[in-house]
């Protein structure tokens, strides 16, 4: 049977192929768009990738074979799309970018990039650290808890962090090491800078969950986080949010998951073939710890 | 002295010691901070206790020719259903609450453990296919199980079994001693070890003894998810919240390592536990090793690589053997030429 | 004569009944899925299992070899990674010519498996082991090589990934699709008719009995090693053909679905017994079990696991039962 | 006399294990066109000499000289490429291949530079023709019973042209027929100038086929003798370093039923069967009877005493034991019946290699306890010392690991394990096979003894006079039939045989 009636009668399909569920973040983003799709009465046909690119590929596909009215995904990597995304514009159906975008040259490829720029999220962290410490003379200890070692987040947050403390020489990124992303891994290797670095005084962490794993290693090293050593972090998770309220965390800046009605208005305008801006960044801001405190209520995620 | 089975993963544990003491000679100083012993090599015993666990409960499946991929996400599973049970709770600090979590999580990985076993001791689907059915699956009752989110719990009695502390020692490991000398006595003063052996050894030869091989591989499958699931509620208790994805992720892999420096063969038969307790205690220092030398993390598993190449190379009696013989090989030397010795020896 | 009659009616039967009862199952799932999702029917869904899945046949390809000699390879996904983080590096960062960078990557797998093989057979190192340090070391030197993962855009990569070959029915196959299934054949033929692929089983078999019979075992188990990491290096190379880019982090895992691959496929894991067709359908099985989840579109992401780990379980135990019936 | 030069000499051969000096300064030759015995009780050294020469062991001291010039052997490749062709004690053959495959690959016949699968049967069909056996060389060698494995063996053994071919134990499970078939084949070869190293425990085999003999006893070297320059006894003597007490009073307790035909019956068949191993067939055993199991290879004996344990279960018929119907469907069914059964390979249905002497010896007996009842360490000292000791098993130590036992005594742990489980009925299956004949007498006594005791006993063994002299009653199988059941007053091998013989005639 074609795939026309696939694509239901006047109802919108979207083929929605998502990295993962790696973390709370990928949930709370994966949530938002299904349950969007349904407010907005878009048939969304959802696949998993389970982190792999060859799953969202083969997923992309089978989207292509059903003929769905519009396909967005979330690339796992921003390389290697070309060759599937030639085959869906030949199939002419539009695709859309989500959270990362692609490096493709040939930008005809999709219609649009929907998401955060992680280069951005790194220099927020590192702006506000320069004014924090604007005032201090002495050289600032940095640690770094990196996410997974060679995925794009980590790479640009640490790179648009370093861009911003470049110019001064007193910030001192005194140990990096990757955390995965994990609480677990935050911790254990907090417990290690803890020990093999005389003197800490910031900790960058790539995402909430790191920070809040780190702070149970300070904690139990009997220092105070957020006092002893400040803490900044990305993504403001709920758990992430509440700390920054009880004074643990210094600054989060944002990194937000829930593009689920953005995407639906893009696919709907896509669907109808009206033009749409190439790049639209989500809105994201930053908390400090009074911000959070009012913030935290209405937390969905 | 060299002859004794634990000799060289215990010289390797050691050397790799003396190697963080000279390079960071703070590295062995413990001191008191609030009521507890402080410093890597308390970590090191605290953050290995899972991995010993689990290494103790792949051994005995080992041993019987069989292994388990699933026990990954088993301690998910276990962390997570223990986790959800307490945030429900009231008052989170209720110990009958925390034992009633502990308890329903146990009881899940002993049915998971004994689905395993069923899998390979009455259907005979091939061990590592079996079990990788719950490693895939697992992961994925896990989030169910929390709603892809991470649980975390502020409950105190639980946080202890991960990062508490008793007599200043981490209850972790603590725990982690009693199941070994549990089991231990168990499989040794029993006829467990024996008929496990001889399953593993050869499985054919022992079934005309008339053992009940069935049963017995049940069993070490039913104890191995044990083991993940006590190793899962640390894990979760360590970072006071279930992370469903990322909770005991290629500890299977780390596992398996453990028992093989230990010196248990894959192939079944002889096992022995106490190696496998030296095993992850030589796997977790050189993680702990890597953060606290701050080696770049693009270049942890080369580093890794080669430290468990050459743990391996050490205890292959076969390398040994050709390293002695390259030392006997190049005839007496003339005197007049001494040099040449050095350059061969 | 009346020998040979009997073995054509009950021996090989025997032997390949799971693979048998593989191929049965593999077209109920297809028919089911063709009765459930529309557009599933069309036949480029079943090459589509192809052109994304010939990397993964190539790597499991090479697995069984290592499987059939009672040995196992741990090091495949990371030697994929390496190979495609390899050949991006070589062609954009120190613009190496293509032919040139195929060379290399597959010699450095061929390379990174004999190397391994010759610590399992000469140093005693069990298989298990001497392969995750395998995996350790090419993952790692992925990470050193490159953090990022850069596209490729060689023109002679970029003509090989897009060329479609057409086929009736408006459907088509990838260039890759045509070079695993060369792979297949010649695989096949090498276990059946070469002394090197009887020696592989016999190995397997009983390898002490292997070297009592005079057999060269050594050079047996380091080749297919060798194999495997040339096997696995050459699917890197597919993979590369599949996205145009070299990714440090791609292919994690994929020793499992190899092995899981491998093993469906009816072959043992102690070795001495197993075809090389069995892992092709063992392939499609785990293609098609993602094939059908795409479709169905509506599984989260847990349940999505869950029903991978169903459907795994579904296919083993009714090829058991399949292949007990059938006796 | 001048001799023609040796084509093999082996001089102040010396190998250690750790804790065991196998060989000892021992001194070996053959020349061309002569059949060499190598002699020895079971732990002598025998198959470790073999092993040294073909480069599976490296010695310790000593020189080999092959045709005249020194070698050392890095294993078994090159010592086949040199010209020596061996058959190794247990078989050692691949049982995931065909028969075919086990004697051809690595040299398999090609066309075209593949393999010819047509041409390399229908030569193994040839081959195996040679030793009078008949079977189809396609089917997997593991569905083979163990002497066909061993004929297996041979015929690849006798496939390469070798200029020394050595056969360590190959008669150990053949029955008179295929012995005599073999013996032929080695006086042919032994015509074309082959020299022939030819290990056995049987002595009227190799006065039949010897020529000259080399005896060892405990890794030393005793002597080497022209075979008509000695005699069997003096042979013996000379193996086991004391005279040998001869049967014969075992014959008379033997023999006598009186007192049988009143005992109870313990166990009996009625129709039980297994299709493509053993026709319906019945059977009674009273306590204290020995029940010989006689027939030709292949004709069904291990099949059928494996359906009286239970080892596979059978598709028709019904098992009594004490009187009472039982299902027979798993090993621990039959020991839960208190009924023994030590199979005929030793190697791959009987040892744990990797377990020490002790844990071999008690495994069944813990078994049968189950795991919450163990047998306490000084137990299991106690009952492995004493088998040990009963069977002279060597070396002495209960911690050696049977792997690297002797084959002779490797056979004499796995009947250890079953006479301490104090059965009702023991199924002996070849249990000699490999013994040497001290210990063979030990066993055939402990045998009368156990049966005189009340135990029932099923006895199958290759060599017929075995049979006959232990059994009180002789079943005899053809063709995986029960084709007679005879008291054994006073029957001879000749009837036997031709109770066999008439079957494939009519
Ligand atoms: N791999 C080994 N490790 C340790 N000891 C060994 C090994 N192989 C043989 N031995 C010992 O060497 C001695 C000689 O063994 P060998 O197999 O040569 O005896 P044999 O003469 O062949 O006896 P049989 O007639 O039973 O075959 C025995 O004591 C045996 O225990
Ligand atoms: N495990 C088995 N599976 C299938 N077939 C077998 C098996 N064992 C033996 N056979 C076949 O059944 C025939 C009878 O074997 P069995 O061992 O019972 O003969 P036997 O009388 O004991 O002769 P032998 O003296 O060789 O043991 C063998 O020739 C062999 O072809
Ligand atoms: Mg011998
Ligand atoms: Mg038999």
């Amino acid at each position: 049977g074609g795939g026309s009636d696939s694509a239901g009668g006047g109802a919108v399909t979207l083929g929605f192929s998502q990295v993962g569920a790696e973390s709370g973040w990928r949930t709370a983003n994966t949530k938002s768009v299904q349950e969007s799709a349904k407010s907005a009465g878009i048939e969304l046909k959802f696949s998993d990738a389970q982190q792999k690119q060859e799953n969202q590929i083969s997923a992309i596909r089978s989207f292509i074979q059903q003929k769905v009215k519009v396909i967005a995904f979330s690339p796992v990597v921003e390389s290697g799309w070309d060759t599937v995304l030639k085959e869906a514009k030949t199939a002419n159906i539009p695709v859309i970018l989500t959270d990362r975008s692609v490096d493709s040259a040939d930008k005809t490829l999709y219609k649009t990039f929907l998401g955060s720029d992680f280069v951005t999220e790194g220099k927020k962290a590192g702006t506000w650290l320069t004014k924090e410490f604007a005032s201090a003379t002495g050289d600032v200890n940095i640690v770094e808890l990196q996410g997974t070692t060679g995925s794009a987040p980590a790479n640009d947050r640490k790179k648009g962090f370093a861009d911003a403390i470049a110019g001064q020489a007193k910030f001192k990124v005194v140990a990096s090491q990757t955390g995965e992303f994990t609480r677990a891994k935050g911790k254990e290797v907090m417990e290690a800078f803890l020990k093999s670095q005389s003197k800490i005084d910031v900790l960058y962490a790539h995402n909430d969950d790191m920070a809040l794993g780190a702070i149970e290693a300070i904690e139990a090293a009997g220092k105070k986080p957020g006092t002893d050593i400040k803490i900044v972090s990305v993504d403001a998770v709920k758990d992430g949010m509440q700390a920054l309220a009880d004074g643990k965390i210094n600054y989060i800046v944002e990194c937000n998951p829930l593009l689920g009605p953005q995407l639906m208005d893009l696919v709907k305008k896509v669907a109808a073939g009206q033009e749409v801006p190439t790049r639209i960044e989500t809105e994201e801001t930053e908390f400090d710890q009074a911000k959070a405190k009012e913030a935290l209520p209405k937390r969905q995620y | 002295m060299t002859g004794h089975r634990l000799f060289w993963p215990i010289a390797a544990l050691v050397a790799l010691l003396l190697v963080d003491l000279a390079v960071k000679p703070s590295f062995f100083s413990v001191e008191l901070r609030d009521g507890h012993l402080y410093g890597s090599l308390v970590d090191i015993l605290r953050l290995g206790a899972p991995l010993i666990l689990v290494g103790i409960g792949m051994t005995l499946v080992v041993a019987t020719r069989g292994i388990d991929l699933s026990v990954g996400s088993v301690v998910a599973i276990s962390g997570a259903l223990a986790c959800l049970h307490l945030s429900g709770l009231g008052d989170q600090n209720s110990v009958g609450g925390t034992l009633v979590a502990v308890a329903m999580a146990l009881g899940l990985c002993l049915a998971l453990g004994a689905w395993n076993g069923f899998l390979v001791a009455v259907l005979g689907i091939q061990p590592i296919i079996a079990t990788l059915i719950l490693m895939v699956a697992g992961r994925g009752i896990a989030q169910l199980i929390t709603d892809g989110q991470i649980i975390t719990i502020t409950s105190g009695p639980f946080r202890a079994i991960g990062s508490g502390y008793l007599l200043t020692l981490p209850l972790s490991i603590l725990i982690a001693l009693v199941v070994f000398v549990l089991t231990s006595v168990l499989v040794r003063r029993s006829a467990l070890g024996l008929l496990i052996e001889a399953v593993g050894g050869n499985p054919e030869a022992s079934r005309l003894s008339g053992l009940r091989s069935g049963r017995l591989i049940w069993l070490v499958y039913v104890f191995g998810g044990l083991c993940a699931g006590v190793a899962g509620l640390m894990i979760s208790a360590n970072t006071s919240g279930a992370d469903a994805n990322h909770a005991g992720l290629w500890i299977e892999l780390d596992a398996i390592l453990a028992l093989t420096i230990g010196g248990t063969q894959l192939t079944g038969g002889r096992f022995s536990l106490g190696g496998t307790v030296i095993g992850a205690l030589l796997i977790q220092t050189l993680t702990t090793t890597v953060y606290t030398l701050g080696i770049p993390d693009t270049a942890t598993l080369l580093v890794k690589a080669m430290v468990v190449l050459l743990v391996c190379l050490v205890q292959s009696p076969a390398f040994r053997a050709k390293v002695r013989r390259r030392r006997k090989s190049p005839p007496p030397a003339p005197a007049d030429r001494p040099v040449k010795v050095e350059v061969s020896a | 004569m009346s020998t040979l009659t009997r073995v054509k009616e009950y021996r090989p039967q025997q032997r390949h009944l799971p693979m048998i009862a593989t191929l049965v199952l593999l077209v109920a799932a297809y028919g089911y899925g063709a009765s459930q999702y529309p557009a599933f029917g069309s036949g480029q869904v079943v090459f589509n299992l192809f052109i994304n899945y010939s990397w993964l046949l190539v790597v499991a390809i090479g697995m069984t070899f290592v499987i059939l000699t009672g040995g196992i390879d741990l090091s495949v996904g990371s030697v994929v990674a390496l190979s495609t983080v390899l050949s991006a590096e070589l062609l954009t960062k120190h613009g190496w010519s293509a032919p040139a960078v195929i060379v290399l990557v597959l010699a450095v797998g061929a390379l990174l498996g004999t190397g391994m093989g010759a610590l399992i057979h000469y140093f005693e190192i069990q298989p298990f082991i001497a392969t995750l340090v395998g995996l350790f070391f090419a993952r790692g030197l992925c990470l050193t090589i490159s953090t990022e993962a850069p596209s490729i855009d060689n023109a002679v990569f970029t003509s090989i990934a897009q060329t479609q070959i057409p086929l009736p029915g408006d459907s088509h196959v990838s260039i890759s699709v045509v070079i695993a299934l060369v792979v297949v054949v010649i695989a096949g033929y090498v276990l059946h008719y070469t002394r090197f692929g009887r020696t592989v089983y016999a190995v397997g078999g009983s390898e002490q009995s292997a070297v009592l019979m005079g057999l060269k075992v050594a050079r047996t188990k380091v080749s297919v090693y060798a194999l495997s990491g040339f096997c696995s290096a050459l699917g890197g190379l597919l993979l590369v053909f599949y996205k145009l880019s070299g990714d440090p982090l791609s292919a994690i895992g994929t020793e499992l679905d190899a092995i899981a691959a491998v093993v469906i496929g009816g072959t043992i894991l102690s070795g001495g017994s197993g075809y090389v067709v069995g892992t092709v359908l063992g392939v499609l099985v785990l293609g098609m079990i993602q094939t059908l989840i795409d479709f169905d579109g509506t599984l989260s992401s847990w349940w999505t696991k869950i029903v991978i780990g169903a459907l795994l379980f579904g296919f083993i135990v009714l090829q058991r039962l399949i292949a007990r019936r059938a006796r | 006399m001048t001799e023609p030069e040796a084509i093999l000499r082996m001089t102040g051969i010396r190998k250690e294990f750790p804790g065991v000096v196998a060989l000892d300064d021992v001194d070996f030759r053959m020349f061309p066109g002569e059949v060499h015995a190598l002699m020895g009780e079971n732990g002598a050294g025998k198959s470790t000499l073999i092993k040294t020469l073909t480069g599976v062991h490296g010695i310790d001291a000593g020189t080999i000289e092959l045709g005249g010039s020194a070698v050392s052997f890095a294993g078994p490749p090159e010592a086949q490429r040199a010209g020596v062709s061996t058959v190794y004690q247990e078989v050692n053959l691949c049982p995931n291949l065909s028969v075919a495959e086990n004697i051809f690959i690595g040299r398999e016949p090609r066309r075209f530079g593949r393999i010819h699968w047509a041409g390399m049967r229908r030569r193994a069909e040839v081959l195996l023709g040679a030793l009078d056996l008949r079977l189809d060389v396609s089917a997997g060698l593991g569905s083979q019973s163990i002497a066909v494995q061993q004929m297996v063996a041979i015929a690849r053994a006798l496939d390469v042209s070798a200029r020394v071919l050595v056969l360590d134990e190959p008669t150990s499970s053949l029955d008179a027929g295929e012995v005599e078939q073999l013996l032929k084949v080695l006086r042919s070869l032994r015509e074309d100038g082959m020299a022939i190293l030819f290990v056995s425990h049987f002595i009227d085999q190799v006065f039949a086929i010897a020529d000259r003999m080399t005896v060892l006893r405990n890794g030393k070297l005793v002597g080497e003798y022209r075979t008509s320059d000695i005699t069997p006894v003096e042979l013996v003597t000379r193996m086991i370093g004391k005279e040998l007490e001869v049967l014969d009073d075992l014959e008379e307790s033997a023999h006598d039923r009186s007192d049988l035909a009143a005992a109870p019956v313990f166990l009996q068949a009625d129709g039980l069967s297994r299709k493509g191993a053993v026709a319906p067939f019945s059977l009674e055993i009273r306590q204290g009877e020995v029940v010989g199991l006689a027939g030709l290879l292949g004709s069904g004996r291990t099949e059928l005493a494996r359906l009286l344990f239970g080892a596979d279960h059978s598709d028709s018929g019904t098992l009594t034991v004490d009187g009472a119907v039982v299902p027979m469907r798993t090993p621990r069914a039959g020991m839960d019946h208190r009924i023994a059964f030590s199979p005929e390979d030793r190697k791959t249905e009987g040892l744990v290699g990797e377990l020490t002497v002790r844990e071999n010896i008690v495994l069944a007996l813990q078994a049968a306890r189950g795991w919450s009842r163990p047998l306490s360490r000084k137990r299991q000292d106690e009952l492995a010392a004493r088998y040990v000791a009963a069977l002279d098993i060597r070396p002495t130590s209960p911690e050696t690991l049977v792997r690297n036992l002797s084959g002779g005594n490797q056979q004499k742990v796995l009947l250890a394990r079953w006479l301490i489980t104090e059965p009702r009925l023991l199924i002996l299956d070849e249990p000699t096979r490999g013994i040497d004949i001290g210990a063979k007498t030990e066993i055939q006594r402990l045998v009368a003894k156990l049966s005189g005791d009340g135990m029932a006993v099923l006895f199958i063994s290759a060599e017929l006079e075995e049979v006959l002299r232990l059994s009180h009653r002789v079943t005899v199988l053809r063709d995986r039939k029960v084709v007679a059941q005879l008291d054994n007053e006073s029957l001879t091998a000749d009837e036997i045989m031709s109770i066999i013989a008439e079957g494939s005639s009519a």
